[in-house]
């Protein structure tokens, strides 16, 4: 719903003052909803674990629990681990997607609408249904335990490949013709007129890709066997089923911890993604 | 913080990966032999992992084998024997004591006779444990109740829960069973029934099993009157369960539970009040049979090289040997197997400061082994869990105890006979 | 590839025939541009879907090695297992349940965080935040909410003197809260995606109705929901599929217990192949989740497409 | 209906400085009243103002002599046809124009009858199952037409309604919607930038610019006697000549080319003389050449000629009867100037002069 | 640079008749060539296959005396000004001209020095590093223009490249752009659908419509000659009058309502005349009045009426000098017709009739 007092009023009448208190409590009482999970893992993340086990909301805060969480647990090197493996799949997955969506919307060839078919249908296919040959197929590979494992089969994606296809077709058809004017071939049109008209597209494909790389739960847990390569995800089911104190207070500040660097990367990816970019292109 | 010991600047040392699904004080007790060990020879590197829950563990075992992900050394729980065994993924331990000459007989019996089949060792005993009940002593105390008898029966046992309820005034919970395969085992153990035909696999290879009969269905039964009457608190079940079990009784929240003996270490160092342990309880009116050990044994990989298999073998006598299972059973709770480690000063001094921790092997001493109180030789062991820990969940929510029981065994002799087929087990 | 093309008759792109007829032709770039997503596709996706096709119909051994061919007993016998039958209810329940809560509570975020107010960026930020909750950072927020003795559940219960539920070992209440813990982490996401949608709305639609005297309400039934119903369905079916393919929370929270009542398909599968080594099984379980989804994305598509207003 | 604006202001909550400040006008019962000016300069902004869809920052709106500054839209009793149409794209044409009228409970049959007769006057009928999509651009303004109409209001504002039109369609509505309004007797405030519209469909019109009314007049009094520098080159096509001039002597001494006798007693001093390009008769090739053509354009059946005065750079506007016989290079000598107006250092009108009952030149263009 | 078409046709993949058949042209070096047409009869198509983006189905595109049917674009050295500016939105203005010369790997310098000087003619200097969403629709427009000036290519298209602009701007341009032509020399091939651009920019004029060329003349001979009814009903603002007329006796009778005298000899039959709104003289509340005022606007100094033929329903368009004092329901008499054209059942000319050389009435408008 949109609201049309979107503009500076001199004189609210007091309906309207009304009105604006009514909004606000309700958008505090959704955002406190959505955002009460975080509130009490970071807040119980500077408590000592005694105090939570007593079932106490309070008590002295600390940064201990994060101390613990660093000298203690590999927590450092779970982070480290999903970063690389997190890194490399999305400038995979972007690479490879923009080629084939480029190939989809802007190369004839016998046999594209088949093979687009082919792919959409993937996307039906969840990965989860197929682990047991790709867990084979990793293994005969001489995969299992590396970073190559978490980042080979998701190098490239049939939803990555359709994501961008929808973002090509948007570019202008003048705008190709006029590259073929001055003489460019696919390499040149790819990479300096569809990438960058498309980095919203891009921008978001590699926030998604990112972040569903760094939420891979089942296959790194499936495939690797030592916290060298373990990802975060696994690493901290590993940290929660080790404890068998229920050290509340540590388990929420590593999973405070790992919950940093993905926000941020949804933020900064969200303050990016800024609408009209590309206005002006053509009428 | 992946505990590696600082590698010395000579020749490099062989790297000998060890995969364990030990937790808590136990696994940095672990981590501590490790570093002990990699200090003590410069030839080898142990480079502990942990690999989750026992029951992971097994699959990640099988799968892995013949890849370089594979460990050198692992450790698997005594259930899973049979599979790894039919499996051909390790050197057996025999092999190795013979070429060593390692003298065998300070290794006690009844784990010995575990992991050993047709009189060869398949694997090393390691942790070896006894599945007690456990109470909190002081609390009893400041209620005025008296502690339960060493050997209880079911009933001895509500009596104590109700009165803890009753007299807490509902503030602390009576008891818990864990909904855990491992304790359904225990109580047909313990009421002399076998799981498995062929004499529980020692017999030969197992084709069927009944969950449902009178020993098993009378547990069930006590468990359900319990969870109707409140006397029993439902935790769940995996490790979620355990920790919160455990997280319950220290709190001075929770009276009676049972579990393996392993917890003693945990019990013992974070507990303000006083532990009372007793014996696994049995049913009314009938002789205990006696339970089997639990824990696990070491395995080596025969798909590593020589050196690597001898550098394992290194570690695994070091984990063995007397004072280490001394200090192994003063901290986590697990029966020392090396005999000799009786006289190690340091269990001494445990066993006279705290008699109870004694308990456990009192109970395996008194227990007089048979088929029935020996473990099961079976492969699918890890379903057969999963199977018994649903019909354990049927019946805390007040599902019918024979029904549970059949779908359980119904589904479980599913899997056998595809097992068996598949493995050429059987024809 | 460096041939030249026979002459084509007419094609919405020829262009590119007559630009790189002298170099590598349309064909050979394809080659190289699709190459090696195709390439992953095959091996991680084609390969594995006929493999996994191929191993539910026979036995394996304890290395995942098929040995006896049993036809479709595998099928038989998992469709006539009670257990089997009561994880596909549990799975259907949660889909539901899950895709509808997640798109109505979407919706509502949505609409609420489309005022123009000040500082609504801010709680449009926070809105979207679940988006970077990974699974196993959810897990552990929500275990300790649901935990029986400290969690924030059972101490509001006991403060108000109500019974404390089990929320993890009751089968129902488990249930429930799988299903909670599920829609607040697709929460950010879905958020995100009916957001931009709104936003996209013209403004002038709702001037419009403004000036007849249509109400917000109204607006929001009658204009908002028509205005971004492809987008709706692109939620529903994205939520849908990715409820199938829950796990993580599971996982971590309840391991498909109490009495199986939270094992959903994807975590049998799990279970079946990698912990009870049962990988035919595992397969057959795997191709029926295929086609259950398969079923479900095209019911959706023949019954909401068709109200879908592009 | 009338409506009344008393210094109305406005400023956005965003910025510092007024869109429009100081806005006074007053729409009279039935008259079709246009608001006109250059993009940007806040027409749609009093339009919405109007309509009540933003505030009023300062300043008294009245709506049949009732101050309707806080009024919810739905009251205002009105209808709009928006820039942008404002169809929904999902409802078909018949369904777009019964939308509001189903909110307002009307009766089915009603509503059934009054979209007809809507669409029949717009010519729709047969195209009243379409979706917006499936129509071409002036089929969907017509729609949005076709919405104003069928609401009952007596009172319609109109954003820009056929600003997305190709020129003939355009010419065709603008006449269309004449007819319209004159039938239905409505009260109608439109707003546009083309010159054009406002004048051939006004009865009054108001200039906006620099947030201010430049000037509020009929269309013919806007052509004839712009209130300044403005609003003369904002209306006429092509572009009045605004040139430097110096008087004296009862002449303006226009950029030191040619002399423009005025009888009106000015100041001496420098001005600025607004010449339509209709307005001069020039000879060709004669001997006292002030000018050189530099373009040459012939239209049917007149000639736009440029050309650049020679004693300075500036260039001249000049439309033609097609008779003369002119080409590009040709020197040319501007001999009489009809009509003209001055201009003051601040670009207000001085006055208008020459004679206009003498006029022998052609007819300006200025669609 | 000279261009030659013979016997073009073009059927797109996806439909079964052509978009065009038999299209034969000639474009002479140095040439100002407007295309012109309604909507969607295949301008744009004609343009793109001489630019080579899309194939020819058959017939021969000779370049400079060479067959280029299969010529890759890039090797035609031509620049393209689209109809929809195609800029790059990413690159600023000077990258956006600079981008083709960099990728034929020119020197730095050359190419630096070649951009500023486009960039200086369009008068777009100071906007070098804007980019294009805050330029302004006519400074797009003139950044695709200098891109085509840029390259060194002395044939250029350019598809409609005025069509989104305001009128006052389109008039500005188009002068601006006739002057860029003559001065670089160009040939330029140019799409409208605007008459008056091609009237005013054209040295020659092709008419395409229904897949054909109607016509390829001079702008002055399509407006004093048109070939056919669609040719004139095309060209001049408000249309030319069509109307039924009946041969007999020297005269033709249009609608029943008027004669008109012709001296050409015609067969007696049923015929279509086609009278410009200008060339018609009326005299107002005559007594012998044939049609009655529907509608009048004033623009400055020229009225536009609408009226209705009494005897049949027939609208007149007219355009009539100021003087002339009338207002709506006024009955006028059409009295003399001073030029006219007549055309056959087929819409094709058959004579330009009416005495030229005495034209009284006032200039029609076409802008
Ligand atoms: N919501 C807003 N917030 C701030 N400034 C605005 C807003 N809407 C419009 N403006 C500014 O107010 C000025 C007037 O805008 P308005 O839309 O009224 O112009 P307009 O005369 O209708 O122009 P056009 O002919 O292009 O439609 C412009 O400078 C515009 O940028
Ligand atoms: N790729 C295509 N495939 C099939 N038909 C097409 C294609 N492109 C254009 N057409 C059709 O060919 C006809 C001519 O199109 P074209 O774009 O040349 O028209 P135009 O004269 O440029 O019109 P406008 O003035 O609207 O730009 C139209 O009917 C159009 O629908
Ligand atoms: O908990 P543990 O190590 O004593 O082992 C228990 C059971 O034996 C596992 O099979
Ligand atoms: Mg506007
Ligand atoms: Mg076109």
């Amino acid at each position: 719903m949109q609201l049309v007092t979107n503009d500076h009023v001199s004189k609210p009448s007091s309906a309207r003052r009304l009105k604006k208190i009514g909004q606000y409590a309700f958008l505090i009482v959704l955002m406190l909803i959505v955002v009460s999970p975080f509130l009490l893992g970071f807040w119980t993340s500077f408590l000592p674990t005694s105090q939570i086990s007593k079932g106490a909301l309070w008590g002295k805060l600390s940064l201990a629990n994060y101390w613990a969480a660093f000298t203690t647990t590999p927590i450092l090197r779970y982070l480290f681990n999903s970063i690389v493996i997190a890194s490399l799949t999305t400038v995979a997955q972007v690479v490879f997607c923009s080629m084939s969506a480029y190939a989809f919307v802007f190369l004839k060839f016998k046999g594209r609408k088949f093979l687009f078919y082919a792919f959409l249908a993937t996307m039906m296919l969840p990965f989860e249904a197929e682990v047991i040959p790709n867990f084979m197929t990793v293994k005969s590979m001489g995969l299992l335990n590396h970073f190559a494992v978490m980042v080979v089969p998701f190098m490239a994606t049939a939803f990555g490949t359709f994501m961008l296809r929808q973002s090509f077709l948007q570019i202008p058809k003048e705008l190709k013709e006029a590259a073929d004017i001055e003489g460019l071939n696919h390499w040149q049109f790819y990479y300096r007129i569809t990438l960058p008209y498309s980095r919203i597209s891009i921008v978001t494909l590699a926030a998604y890709s990112f972040l569903t790389s760094w939420n891979q739960y089942l296959w790194p847990m499936l495939t690797t066997f030592s916290d060298n390569f373990r990802p975060v995800q696994d690493g901290l089911r590993q940290l929660q089923s080790s404890e068998t104190f229920n050290n509340w207070g540590m388990i929420q500040a590593s999973a405070c911890i790992v919950v940093i660097p993905t926000l941020i990367v949804l933020f900064i990816g969200q303050h990016y993604f800024k609408a009209g970019l590309n206005e002006g292109s053509v009428k | 913080a992946i505990g590696h010991a600082s590698a010395t600047a000579t020749a490099p040392r062989e790297k000998i990966v060890f995969w364990h699904e030990m937790t808590g004080p136990a696994a940095d007790q672990l981590k501590k032999f490790a570093t002990q060990f990699n200090a003590s020879q410069k030839k080898y590197q142990i480079v502990p992992e942990f690999e989750g829950t026992y029951n992971e563990a097994v699959q990640k075992i099988l799968q892995t084998h013949g890849t370089s992900a594979s460990p050198a050394i692992f450790q698997s729980m005594d259930v899973s024997t049979s599979e790894l065994y039919h499996a051909k993924v390790a050197t057996p331990m025999q092999h190795f004591i013979d070429k060593d000459h390692y003298n065998m007989n300070q290794i006690a019996a009844v784990p010995r006779a575990f992991y050993s089949q047709g009189g060869k060792q398949i694997s090393m005993p390691f942790n070896t444990s006894q599945p007690v009940l456990y109470y909190n002593a002081s609390l009893l105390k400041r209620l005025g109740i008296k502690a339960p008898a060493k050997d209880p029966s079911y009933s001895d046992i509500t009596a104590v829960a109700k009165q803890i309820q009753a007299k807490s005034k509902g503030k602390v919970n009576g008891m818990t069973v864990e909904e855990y395969g491992w304790l359904f085992e225990q109580f047909m153990a313990n009421s002399n029934e076998h799981m498995a035909n062929n004499e529980n696999g020692r017999q030969g290879v197992p084709t069927a099993v009944n969950f449902d009969q009178p020993g098993a269905k009378k547990a069930m039964q006590w468990i359900q009157t319990n969870v109707k009457n409140k006397d029993i608190i439902n935790f769940g079940s995996g490790s979620t369960a355990e920790t919160n079990e455990m997280a319950a009784f220290l709190a001075g929240k929770l009276g009676i539970f049972m579990q393996s003996s392993a917890d003693i270490g945990n019990l013992t160092s974070g507990m303000k009040d006083k532990l009372g342990i007793c014996y696994f309880p049995h049913a009314d009116g009938q002789k205990a049979n006696g339970v089997s050990i639990g824990g696990a044994s070491l395995w080596i990989g025969n798909d590593k090289s020589k050196s690597v298999q001898q550098g394992a073998w290194e570690f695994a006598k070091f984990l063995v040997n007397a004072k280490n299972q001394a200090i192994w059973e003063k901290i986590t709770g697990y029966m020392a197997i090396n005999k000799q480690a009786a006289k190690e000063p340091i269990l001494k001094n445990l066993f006279a400061k705290q008699p109870m921790v004694a308990v456990p092997g009192e109970q395996l001493a008194r227990t007089k082994p048979n088929t029935a109180n020996s473990g099961i030789f079976m492969e699918d062991v890890v379903q057969e869990r999963t199977l018994t820990q649903t019909a354990m969940q049927q019946v805390y929510n007040n599902g019918n105890i024979g029904k549970a029981l059949k779908t359980a065994t119904d589904s479980m002799n599913a899997a056998i006979k595809n097992n068996n087929k598949a493995s050429g087990l059987t024809k | 590839m460096l041939q030249r093309l026979p002459k084509q008759v007419d094609n919405s792109l020829p262009s590119l025939n007559l630009a790189a007829k002298y170099k590598l032709t349309d064909s050979g770039y394809a080659i190289v541009f699709l190459g090696p997503t195709l390439m992953l596709l095959v091996a991680f996706v084609f390969y594995p879907m006929l493999k996994t096709l191929y191993m539910s119909f026979f036995l394996t051994n304890d290395f995942g090695k098929t040995t006896a061919f049993v036809g479709l007993s595998n099928y038989v016998s998992l469709i006539t297992s009670s257990s089997y039958l009561s994880s596909l209810g549990a799975t259907l329940v949660f889909v539901l349940a899950v895709s509808i809560l997640t798109v109505v509570l979407g919706v509502a975020l949505a609409v609420t965080a489309n005022q123009e107010l000040k500082g609504i960026r801010l709680f449009r930020t926070l809105f979207s935040a679940t988006m970077g909750v990974s699974v196993s950072v959810a897990a552990i927020f929500w275990l300790f909410a649901f935990n029986p003795s400290v969690g924030v559940f059972a101490q509001l219960s006991q403060a108000l003197h109500l019974p404390v539920v089990n929320w993890l070992t009751d089968p129902k209440s488990a249930m429930v809260a799988i299903i909670i813990s599920t829609v607040w982490m697709n929460l950010g996401f879905t958020f995100l995606i009916i957001f931009g949608a709104l936003q996209s709305v013209p403004k002038s639609l709702y001037e419009a109705a403004d000036i007849v005297g249509i109400s917000k309400l109204t607006q929001l039934f009658k204009v908002t929901i028509p205005m971004i119903s492809g987008t709706l369905f692109f939620v529903m079916i994205v939520t849908l599929i990715e409820a199938f393919k829950s796990f993580g929370l599971i996982d971590m929270m309840t391991e498909g217990g109490p009495d199986n009542a939270t094992n959903l398909l994807v975590y049998r599968i799990y279970q079946d192949a990698f912990i009870n080594g049962n990988f035919a099984q595992g397969s057959t379980e795997s191709i029926l989740l295929t086609i259950i989804i398969a079923i479900f994305t095209l019911i959706q598509f023949k019954f909401l497409g068709k109200r879908v207003h592009y | 209906m009338a409506i009344e604006l008393h210094d109305v202001t406005k400023t956005y909550a965003d910025s510092d400085y007024p869109v429009l400040s100081d806005i006074n006008m007053t729409v009279n019962d039935g008259e079709f009243f246009v608001i006109v000016g250059p993009s940007g300069c806040g027409k749609s902004t009093l339009l919405r103002m109007i309509a009540g869809l933003i505030s009023i920052s300062s300043g008294k709106l009245i709506i049949n002599d009732q101050l309707a500054n806080e009024m919810p839209p739905k009251d205002r009793k009105l209808s709009m046809v928006f820039q942008s149409y404002a169809l929904y794209p999902f409802m078909s044409v018949f369904e777009n124009v019964a939308f509001g009228l189903k909110s307002r409970k009307i009766d089915k049959q009603e509503i059934n009858n009054r979209v007809k007769e809507a669409l029949s006057l717009v010519d729709l009928q047969t195209l009243a199952d379409r979706k917006p999509r499936s129509l071409s651009g002036g089929q969907r303004q017509r729609v949005a037409l076709a919405r104003a109409i069928a609401s009952d209001a007596s009172f319609c504002l109109m954003d820009e309604p056929l600003s997305n039109l190709d020129a003939q369609l355009r010419a065709k509505m603008r006449m269309e919607l004449k007819v319209l309004q004159r039938k239905l007797g409505l009260t109608v405030i439109y707003v546009t930038h083309d010159q054009v519209e406002a004048m051939t469909m006004a009865d009054c019109v108001l200039v906006l610019q620099n947030h201010k009314v430049q000037q509020l007049d009929t269309p013919l009094n806007i052509y004839q006697h712009p209130k300044n520098e403005f609003v003369a080159s904002f209306f006429g096509t092509p572009q009045i000549n605004l040139l430097g001039a110096d008087y004296g002597h009862h002449e303006l001494v226009v950029n030191g080319s040619f002399r423009v006798p005025i009888a009106y007693p000015l100041k001496s001093g420098q001005y600025t003389i607004g010449i339509r390009p209709n307005e001069v008769e020039v000879t060709v090739n004669d001997r006292n050449a002030n000018a050189r053509v530099t373009e040459v354009s012939y239209l049917g059946n007149e000639t736009v000629i440029l050309a650049d005065l020679l004693e300075s750079a500036d260039e001249l506007r000049l439309v033609l009867r097609n008779q003369i016989d002119v080409k590009n290079a040709d020197f040319i000598n501007v001999k009489t100037v009809n009509q003209f107006f001055v201009f003051d250092q601040n670009g207000g009108l001085i006055t208008t002069a020459g004679a206009k009952e003498e006029v022998t030149a052609d007819a300006a263009t200025i669609a």
